[in-house]
């Protein structure tokens, strides 16, 4: 695929865009659902035909979504992404016990959404349990079963880790929590759409942006009987869970986005190309010298390929790979001349310098095999360019 | 504001003299206790000005361009002359930087007076 | 303006859209806005040329919206819609407190985003004051001076009224609110785009669809010192105020909408065109025999007229009118066979029969003269006929 | 599903026999103790078979057009068939019903058994 050009590129014509974690291109069919739904722009709940027909709209990209995750339409909650999805869970779980607190159990290596959500219940009394992970950056899940306390309220824990792809053991995990008799949710951001989400019971985040949809739409799946405590207050919609006249053109692009990932999914021949274009990245990049891969080898998305280049910085890599026409990232949010190392890294076991030298790159359904040959050769021009600028090296 | 003025790009992506000069009459070495960068310059000098100058640097790409960037700027320049450099001049030399990148501004005024002092040292060192 | 055509109307050809108030078509240049960004699709947050063209959309579209509030662009913090931005203030200010609870003030006229998020709060142990009306459906300053107390965490009031269009003071409620060092909300859902929206200090509420934007996103502007509770954790988007990938496309249509809202503001021909358009509307309603107007008369947006029928019900006006291609509301959910009387009319004093039969009529830029000569038409004559059907009549 | 079914819309946006009949020969007024809507049939009877129907109503749409409906349905039945008309019937003769109309079946029903058993005692008092 030929990317959209932007603006003042330094290197003529070259657009590689590896950094699909952060997110995604619309795919064609994506774009002409929204186009077309334009003109379709009653509000849902209005008991009139232009009501109708947005609420037909809203019904069908439901439907869409139900099947994308195998549940009914009933337990879709649209919303406004990933990171409302996970808060309105964790959040909603504190606002339900905030009078007697209780214990809240989530992982090492789940994204800020999650994180912060969580040390946010702490400053409201909550004890917290950060379960560890091993190289692999995974969860043990006789280590859940010992965090489990008779006060436990919730148990957070993501699917696909968004900086290296791991995959954690969610459907082992969600029927401990599930047994003990506590909630269970699963930030499935990063697997919505390129893997089969199994969790026995529980919530289930996924956003739109991650799997060739807009931007600021996403969905809540509630396989649970657990209750789900209102965040954003207002009308009936979303079966009373989520008020708020709905983002219905996102949610007309979020529905065409997941009837593409079904159809992907249901594909023998997309997924072997998914991961042979997953492991020509891994071992192109691989080879290159310094190179350490973070990524583990099993079990894993094939597309996110996370790499550290020992001794060299991974924001200064992105910066010269982007001047190059190039899109990765750090994997972590850098915001200071100080680069933190990544939590995830660190919680695997790496050396804060290795995970301050780590990439991301990451791929879609739309990555080619060209595009992975050539952005394997010019990072490893580029790592070499900077190892040879390094004051310790020759 | 783009994150990076056009020289910077141009000078990490195709950094000029990169490496030791052989034989400095002068080196320094500076580094940023902060943010962890690092410059690295020797050079030549010849009839009291910079005939070659090289780089070695670690940092973010901003800190790299401008070290790169110094390189080429210092040459027919006194040595002296490099100690009156404030982070005015380097700022509007390199075509700008955001708050987040002053600190490369920092670094190569700290590595040319270092440099500056390194050549008035070595004088002071044949004089005597 | 021709709206585009909805399968199955009865009623061949006429398409008449008066619930503007409920939500508003796209205006060509805002879907134009939105076509134009689709390709730009990096995620605002990421450090390569992607990032940075979205950055740019999402900045541009800040200016725009601070324009239009007359305020700073970084005060301006993007969000998923009018229920959002109420709760996250509301709510916000629950969870600030909550360990020492307090007092929150509101009115009786205020839409469900408000109402629900301060029940909500009482549920959690804070008193709620709920300041009355008069018969035009305003709050009186002074009565607001004496509910403040020394514990008040928050006064919550409006500025148009969703159902009548009726404008509280809440320049002067503002003031009040803050002499007295209590953090002020306003609802100016349905004022943006139409009013200047003068708070002395506070947080403002406001939402794309209501005027020419998408649905699905909305702002809060906010215009104070006080402190500002995040719901949605996650990243540092909105300077650290609201986390989640932001809604791009969205966000460039609300952009849009908002130049065009600020250039109609500020055109005094739309101004006199706007508010015969809404004269017109009213005289025309209230001249239909068994006709109450509910909208005040004076500080009243010109675009809705709230009319009541004596003797019917509204619900089947609006269900009658709709076949006949007409798109109106009650002004009040209906969500069962039982119609609820709107709470905003028994605030202002009406009878429960009296709210019972009324139904709002809402006009946007687009409506024309010859549209409101043909509604008043049909609903005259839909009104004599369910009179001639009813019971008690002849 | 649609909120209304079409036979539902053309009778209430063009309602037929709407008013009283003259001098009926029965009639019935019903009234929904929940939501409020009132229906009120007459009609006149001739051979045993109900030959001219009319009615009021007040309600929402579905209890109105079901209302006009029903004054076409019953011509030339006989009035006793009028009781053994249910629920179903009447859902499916106005061409369905959602869950919240489900209320103007009800209310159909009663009606229609109030008129058949008002056309029964007047044909008692007839006799008698
Ligand atoms: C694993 C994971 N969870 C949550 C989020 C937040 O989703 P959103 O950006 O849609 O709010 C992201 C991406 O940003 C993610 O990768
Ligand atoms: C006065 C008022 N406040 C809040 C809202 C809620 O806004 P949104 O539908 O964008 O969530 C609405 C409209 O629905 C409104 O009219």
């Amino acid at each position: 695929m030929t990317y959209p050009p932007i603006d003042d590129g330094p290197v003529a014509g070259r657009r590689l865009y590896f950094d699909n974690n952060a997110t995604t291109p619309l795919l064609p069919a994506v774009s002409d659902a929204m186009y077309e739904a334009v003109t379709t722009f009653g509000n849902p709940s209005s008991a009139h035909l232009y009501g109708e027909a947005a609420a037909a709209l809203l019904d069908k990209a439901r439907v869409s979504v139900a099947a994308l995750l195998g549940c009914r339409p009933e337990q879709v909650v649209f919303n406004s992404g990933g990171s409302e999805g996970a808060s309105s869970v964790i959040v909603g779980t504190g606002l339900r016990h905030v009078s007697e607190a209780g214990h809240i159990i989530t992982s090492a290596v789940e994204h800020p959404a999650v994180l912060r959500a969580c040390e946010f219940l702490r400053e409201l009394g909550f004890e917290l349990s950060v379960l560890p992970v091993d190289g692999a950056g995974r969860v043990d899940p006789p280590a859940l079963q010992r965090a489990l306390r008779r006060d436990s309220r919730l148990v957070s824990i993501m699917h696909a880790n968004n900086e290296t792809g791991a995959l954690q053991p969610v459907d082992a995990l969600s029927g401990i929590a599930c047994e003990a008799g506590v909630a269970f949710h699963c930030d499935a951001v990063q697997t919505a759409g390129k893997e089969h989400i199994v969790v026995a019971e529980g919530f289930v985040t996924i956003s739109a942006h991650k799997f060739h949809g807009p931007k600021g739409v996403g969905a809540l799946e509630v396989r649970t009987e657990a209750p789900l405590q209102k965040l954003v207050f207002g009308g009936e919609q979303e079966h009373d869970r989520r008020a708020g006249t709905e983002n219905l053109l996102g949610i007309v692009g979020l529905g065409a986005a997941a009837d593409a990932a079904r159809a992907r999914l249901g594909d023998p021949d997309q997924q072997s190309r998914r991961r042979a274009i997953g492991s020509a990245l891994r071992e192109g990049l691989s080879s290159i010298t310094g190179a350490v891969v973070n990524s583990p080898a099993e079990d894993c998305l094939p597309e996110t390929v996370n790499v550290s280049f020992q001794g060299l910085r991974g924001d200064t890599i992105v910066d010269v790979l982007s001047a190059r026409g190039i899109a990765v990232s750090t994997g972590s949010a850098c915001h200071s001349a100080h680069l933190e190392p990544s939590h995830v890294l660190l919680a695997m076991g790496l050396s804060a310098d290795l995970a301050r030298g780590a990439i991301r790159f990451s791929c879609s359904c739309l990555t080619t095999r060209s595009e992975v040959d050539e952005v394997v050769a010019v990072t490893e021009h580029t790592v070499r360019q900077l190892y040879t600028t390094s004051p310790g090296c020759d | 504001m783009a994150r990076f003025s056009k020289a910077i790009i141009d000078h990490f992506t195709h950094p000029k003299n990169v490496g030791d000069v052989p034989a400095p009459d002068a080196s320094a070495h500076v580094a940023d206790p902060v943010c962890g960068d690092q410059v690295h310059l020797s050079v030549l000098v010849a009839d009291g000005r910079i005939i070659e100058a090289r780089f070695r640097a670690h940092g973010c790409a901003a800190a790299l361009g401008t070290a790169s960037i110094l390189t080429e700027w210092i040459l027919g320049m006194e040595p002296a002359a490099l100690a009156r450099l404030d982070e005015a001049a380097v700022t509007g030399k390199v075509g700008g930087l955001t708050p987040g990148q002053s600190h490369c501004a920092r670094l190569a005024v700290d590595v040319l007076q270092a440099l500056a002092q390194d050549c008035a040292s070595r004088a002071q060192g044949q004089r005597t």
